[in-house]
């Protein structure tokens, strides 16, 4: 649990109110983003992001599972959110449990809603076999705005994943999976479409975009939005008493904001690429 | 007391057959047929009871009492605090769904909608008026056919009106769900819901403008979105308006009550 | 996997290592600020990630030395098999928790810290073999991080007896064979044996084989950790006592 | 533009892989650096002193650290670790909890530190009888998660802290940020309380918690008609300015702390001044690109 005294809350008031705050970002600011793709050798994507003092690891296995008749998605994913130990001490009882529910919640919601993988490469069999992505995410440090953080580096994560090329045989009936293990291959994921999450907090009666730890502590409400490359909003979830009108002027914020983080995201995984 | 009693059919169909052949009985704009009570459970400080077409809520209220378990340390007691334990009744499961019913314990979407229970209702309770207690939300949803979110907003509500428990302001909620066909569907049931590409809960205080919760799932342009959060917000306060009139309603009739006995 | 393949006519290992080598390690240290001490430690392909927070206070009753608490927990991605295990309940990590807390029990001066606890967190995220021993080096280091008073160092390492050669430090494809296993923790001073864990049977012979193999094993383990620490130190002593001069001057 | 300002998704590897090329490894190894359970070169008959331990006839060390000799006091401080007391140190704690008579204050160290009712100075009289209303009233000096500055008055056999706030420049901790750094950064001094030249005032607690204020008793003390009437005439435009400061000062802290650099006046000044002189704008402070460029420079000027 993260402590505040009444006398820092009211001075971290008092400072939103003159639009800076107290590590003297703007309101409207994201605290530096660290990167690191390919991590982990082992797994088919994976990435390491630090958003100030936010830490996740997220590495993404892909199989191909069997689906039911009806479907028609080429691609099952699931998420898992778990915290590592030290980062857990943080919380008390079941509220782990509860949170990290919660955020696995919205990265369902949000990837199903912003149809990510429509992808004629990821065809398999369909009604038969599809792609199952599972994207683990492991939260290393905790420091405030975990979703953003999350979000991110699930992006980049799928966005390095590579995807093994798949024979696909039939006969009578039946099919057979040939799946090429040659690492070169492979296909990269395409994800323009996948999701990032934007967090406001309402501190006083300001809000702040990408609230520490001690700003989440201060704050009365929280407006989180998934939008992707288009702008459009994937997932919302709001809570505290904010105004119907300051909505409209958020939503603009973030859709900028949001273009601009999944540009230098992009960018930053190009470069990290080809160096 | 009456409506309670009556039987409704479950869905037995399978989806794609509804997909199809469904057809909405009535106007895009129009929530369903509101059935409101409170006072249900006399055990409670205070209940309510909220029928929304067919999904179904009850919810009591204990409290404020002081807390069962305290939580040690960390509870700044100058405040008090709200619990909230929603449960599924275990015949609101659909016939697919039937198999995941948890042995024990809550699921997580009972401790997902708790949650959200909790924080729609924490900037309108005053709690500084109840300092080292505790008030006690229990919420049976008794069948689920869409919109339960904001049938458990609107119970919850009513509830702690009739535990007298001080608010702001009365909360009142209501569900958007935009359909393929670019249709906006006041209160959704459970398919609409199901085969929506966007779907908003809005909960909002009845006399301000602001507004405690939003959730939304599925993909809209931001232009859409505010157009539906609006058409939401207004359905809400329609239906706000409605349960400020059956409170008054009933407070009046407690009063004469004892003029007549 | 036959076993022919595990060493190669010209007695090479799998990965190209001689039998008496250990694998590539690095460590960095203080990567997580908000712990005391923090430990990114890579045996190969095996990283493992330690955390030591503490001595901080107990909110037990009094005790007259400190208390440790160890946690190991594997992520769901560590090994190539994604299977949902390393929850902390796991009991495979419950044993693994217990014989590092054990092992740290005996090296740390406990009685320094009474009314205390230290909390040790080990995350595995990427399991290639000699998980245990990477762990306790990292655990290790970590706790040096944390300037936690200690005896000794401890350093841990591997050995296992297969085709007729004893190796040391396994990788993944060399645990799996069921041959005999042995992993120790040593003090690397006085070589005390801290912990020990065998796997398979190994008659008496071997066994002594094995011991001296992962005692030199351990002995290479401590240079690299060692150094990596003085190294670690001094470079943070500098930076310290660079600035503080001129501050004094100007 | 719009964009260089409310965006920076810079990528980094880790802040202290970038600092170890940048630091030249020139040190002076004046003293023998030694590793738990490393052998400490010594002659006979020396006093051991923290952080050594006799294991049979060896003399070794218990933590990391360079071995420091006063006469035949041989001790090895460790690097970093968690603040260890000693009577008379100045800092800064945050309450974790009110007890029957007592405050549990946690100083980063081995235990919470103790605060007794009777340590404290109460309104009305230095040496006022404790009365069992104020007991009662002991939230309404300092609640839950308060802040507050205090010295050590005392140390228990078993390591626990005694502190005391009986002083007027102790006590609660208002109109202010707090940083928690490494505490052997701070080294103990005289002076605790300090008076930065940009107007801000740092107590610099010696258990590595910094609380960063500005005084408003020293900044209208200038002026004594506007002491008279304090809050209402501040300005808006130089309160503004003077938070501004504080979060520089804060964010220069910080850059001490990452980078390992000794923490006092002077140093946070150097980075401080740096800063403006390069016209660094207060919200780019901690991006790690411009941290590192304030750090190198700051490391040549010392050079020079």
């Amino acid at each position: 649990m993260f402590a505040v005294s009444k006398a820092e809350r009211s001075y971290l008031l008092e400072t939103v109110e003159t639009g800076t705050r107290l590590d003297g970002r703007s309101l409207y600011e994201y605290r530096p983003i660290s990167l690191q793709v390919g991590v982990l050798p082992s797994a088919s994507g994976s990435s390491r992001l630090r958003l100030g003092e936010t830490e996740v690891l997220v590495g993404v296995k892909v199989e191909v599972g069997e689906t039911a008749e009806s479907s028609t998605e080429n691609v099952h994913i699931y998420f898992t959110v778990e915290c590592s130990g030290s980062a857990s001490a943080d919380f008390l009882g079941r509220e782990a449990e509860n949170w990290s529910s919660e955020l696995q919640k919205a990265l369902e919601s949000a990837y199903s809603a912003a149809s990510v993988f429509d992808d004629e490469r990821l065809k398999l069999v369909p009604g038969k076999f599809c792609w199952v992505f599972k994207v683990d995410i492991l939260v290393l440090d905790t420091g405030g705005n975990m979703l953003d953080a999350i979000g991110m580096a699930t992006r980049t994560a799928l966005s390095t994943t590579l995807i093994p090329r798949v024979n696909i045989q039939q006969s009578e009936g039946t099919f057979e999976l040939e799946i090429d293990d040659n690492p070169s291959a492979c296909d990269n994921l395409k994800v323009e479409g996948a999701p990032i999450f934007l967090t406001f907090s309402l501190i006083g009666s300001h809000f702040v975009l990408d609230p520490s730890v001690q700003e989440e502590t201060c704050s009365r409400g929280r407006l989180s939005v998934a939008v992707d490359a288009n702008g459009d909003i994937c997932y919302v979830c709001s809570f505290g008493l904010l105004d119907a009108v300051e909505l409209a002027r958020l939503l603009t914020i973030m859709k900028k904001t949001g273009k601009v983080l999944l540009d230098r995201l992009d960018e930053c995984v190009r470069n990290g690429n080809s160096s | 007391m009456e409506r309670i009693s009556q039987r409704y059919g479950p869905f037995f169909e399978p989806t794609d057959w509804l997909e199809t052949k469904y057809k909405r009985e009535r106007p895009n704009n129009a929530p369903r047929p509101l059935v409101l009570n409170t006072g249900t459970i006399a055990d409670a400080a205070g209940s309510g009871y909220v029928e929304l077409g067919k999904t179904k809520v009850i919810v009591a209220v204990y409290g404020p009492r002081p807390p069962i378990r305290a939580r040690a340390g960390v509870e700044n007691a100058m405040s008090g605090r709200i619990t909230c334990e929603v449960v599924k009744s275990s015949f609101c499961y659909y016939s697919c769904e039937s198999a995941k019913i948890p042995s024990r314990g809550f699921s997580e979407e009972e401790r997902l909608l708790s949650i959200r229970l909790i924080r729609v209702f924490e900037p309108i309770v005053i709690l500084d008026k109840y300092p080292k207690n505790s008030i006690d939300l229990f919420v049976v949803l008794l069948e689920d056919d869409g919109s339960a979110m904001a049938a458990m907003t609107l119970a919850t509500s009513l509830a702690l009106a009739d535990a007298s428990i001080e608010l702001l302001s009365l909360v009142s909620s209501a569900t958007v769900a935009v359909s393929t066909k670019h249709e906006y569907l006041v209160d959704p049931d459970r398919i609409e819901s199901e085969n929506a590409v966007g779907l908003i809960t809005v909960s909002l205080p009845l006399h301000a403008a602001q507004l405690c919760e939003i959730q939304h799932n599925g993909k809209l342009s931001v232009e859409d979105w505010l157009s539906t959060v609006q058409l939401a917000v207004e359905v809400a306060q329609t239906i706000g308006n409605s349960i400020s009139q059956f409170l008054l309603q009933e407070s009046k009739n407690k009063e004469t009550y004892p003029l007549s006995s | 996997m036959p076993r022919e393949e595990l060493i190669s006519p010209d007695g090479l290992r799998t990965d190209g290592r001689r039998p008496l080598e250990v694998r590539k390690i690095t460590c960095r240290m203080g990567i997580l600020p908000r712990a005391d001490g923090s430990c990114h430690l890579e045996m190969g392909n095996t990283i493992v990630l330690a955390t030591v927070y503490g001595p901080r206070e107990l909110s037990l009753r009094p005790s007259s030395s400190g208390i440790i608490r160890c946690e190991y927990s594997m992520a769901t991605f560590a090994s190539t098999d994604r299977r949902r295990r390393g929850k902390k309940s796991d009991r495979n990590s419950v044993e693994i928790a217990s014989s590092i807390k054990k092992t740290f029990e005996s090296v740390l001066l406990t009685d320094l810290f009474p009314n205390s606890r230290v909390d040790i967190f080990i995350q595995v995220l990427q399991a290639d073999g000699g998980e245990r021993s990477a762990a306790i080096n990292a655990v290790s280091i970590a706790m040096v991080n944390a300037g936690i008073p200690m005896k000794d160092l401890i350093v841990s390492c591997s050995a296992g007896y297969m085709e007729n050669t004893t190796v040391m430090d396994l990788n993944n494809i060399e645990t799996i064979v069921r041959e005999p296993q042995l992993t120790i923790a040593i003090y690397a001073h006085s070589e005390k044996v801290a912990m020990a864990h065998l796997e398979s049977k190994a008659s008496f012979e071997i066994f002594e084989n094995l011991m001296a193999v992962a005692k030199n094993g351990c002995m290479q383990v401590f240079d690299v950790l060692h150094s990596s620490i003085e190294k670690y130190s001094l470079r943070l002593v500098a930076s310290r006592d660079s600035i503080s001069t001129m501050g004094s001057r100007a | 533009m719009d964009k260089q300002k409310t965006q920076d998704a810079s990528v980094f590897v880790r802040s202290f892989e970038q600092q170890e090329a940048t630091l030249a490894p020139s040190v002076a190894k004046s003293s023998q650096f030694v590793a738990p359970g490393d052998d400490i070169l010594s002659q006979e008959n020396v006093v051991r002193g923290h952080g050594t331990m006799v294991q049979g006839t060896r003399l070794t060390s218990t933590v990391a650290g360079l071995v420091e000799r006063v006469n035949k006091l041989v001790a090895v401080l460790p690097i970093r670790a968690r603040y260890s007391a000693e009577v008379g140190d100045v800092v800064v704690g945050r309450i974790r909890d009110v007890v029957s008579r007592r405050w549990k204050v946690d100083v980063n160290s081995r235990q919470d530190a103790v605060l007794l009712l009777s340590a404290v100075n109460l309104p009305g009289g230095v040496q006022r009888r404790r009365t069992y209303e104020d007991e009662l009233k002991m939230r309404e000096f300092y609640d839950q998660d308060d802040l507050i500055s205090a010295e050590v008055q005392e140390l228990k056999q078993d390591g626990l802290i005694m502190l005391h706030t009986r002083s007027l420049k102790y006590g609660k901790l208002e109109n202010g940020i707090f940083i928690s750094v490494t505490a052997q950064l701070v080294k103990r001094s005289k002076k605790h309380f300090h008076h930065l030249p940009c107007g801000i005032d740092i107590i610099l607690g010696n258990n590595g918690y910094v609380w960063i204020y500005i005084d408003e008793t020293t900044a209208y003390a200038e002026d004594e008609e506007e002491r008279t009437f304090p809050e209402k005439k501040k300005s808006a435009k130089s309160n503004i300015d003077q938070t501004l400061s504080a979060i520089r000062i804060r964010n220069s802290i910080y850059i001490l702390d990452l980078y390992f650099l000794s923490i006092q006046p002077e140093t946070i000044m150097l980075i401080y001044e740096q800063t403006i002189q390069k016209e660094i704008p207060v919200q780019h402070m901690l991006r790690p690109d411009i941290m590192n460029d304030i750090y190198r420079r700051v490391m040549n000027t010392k050079e020079m």
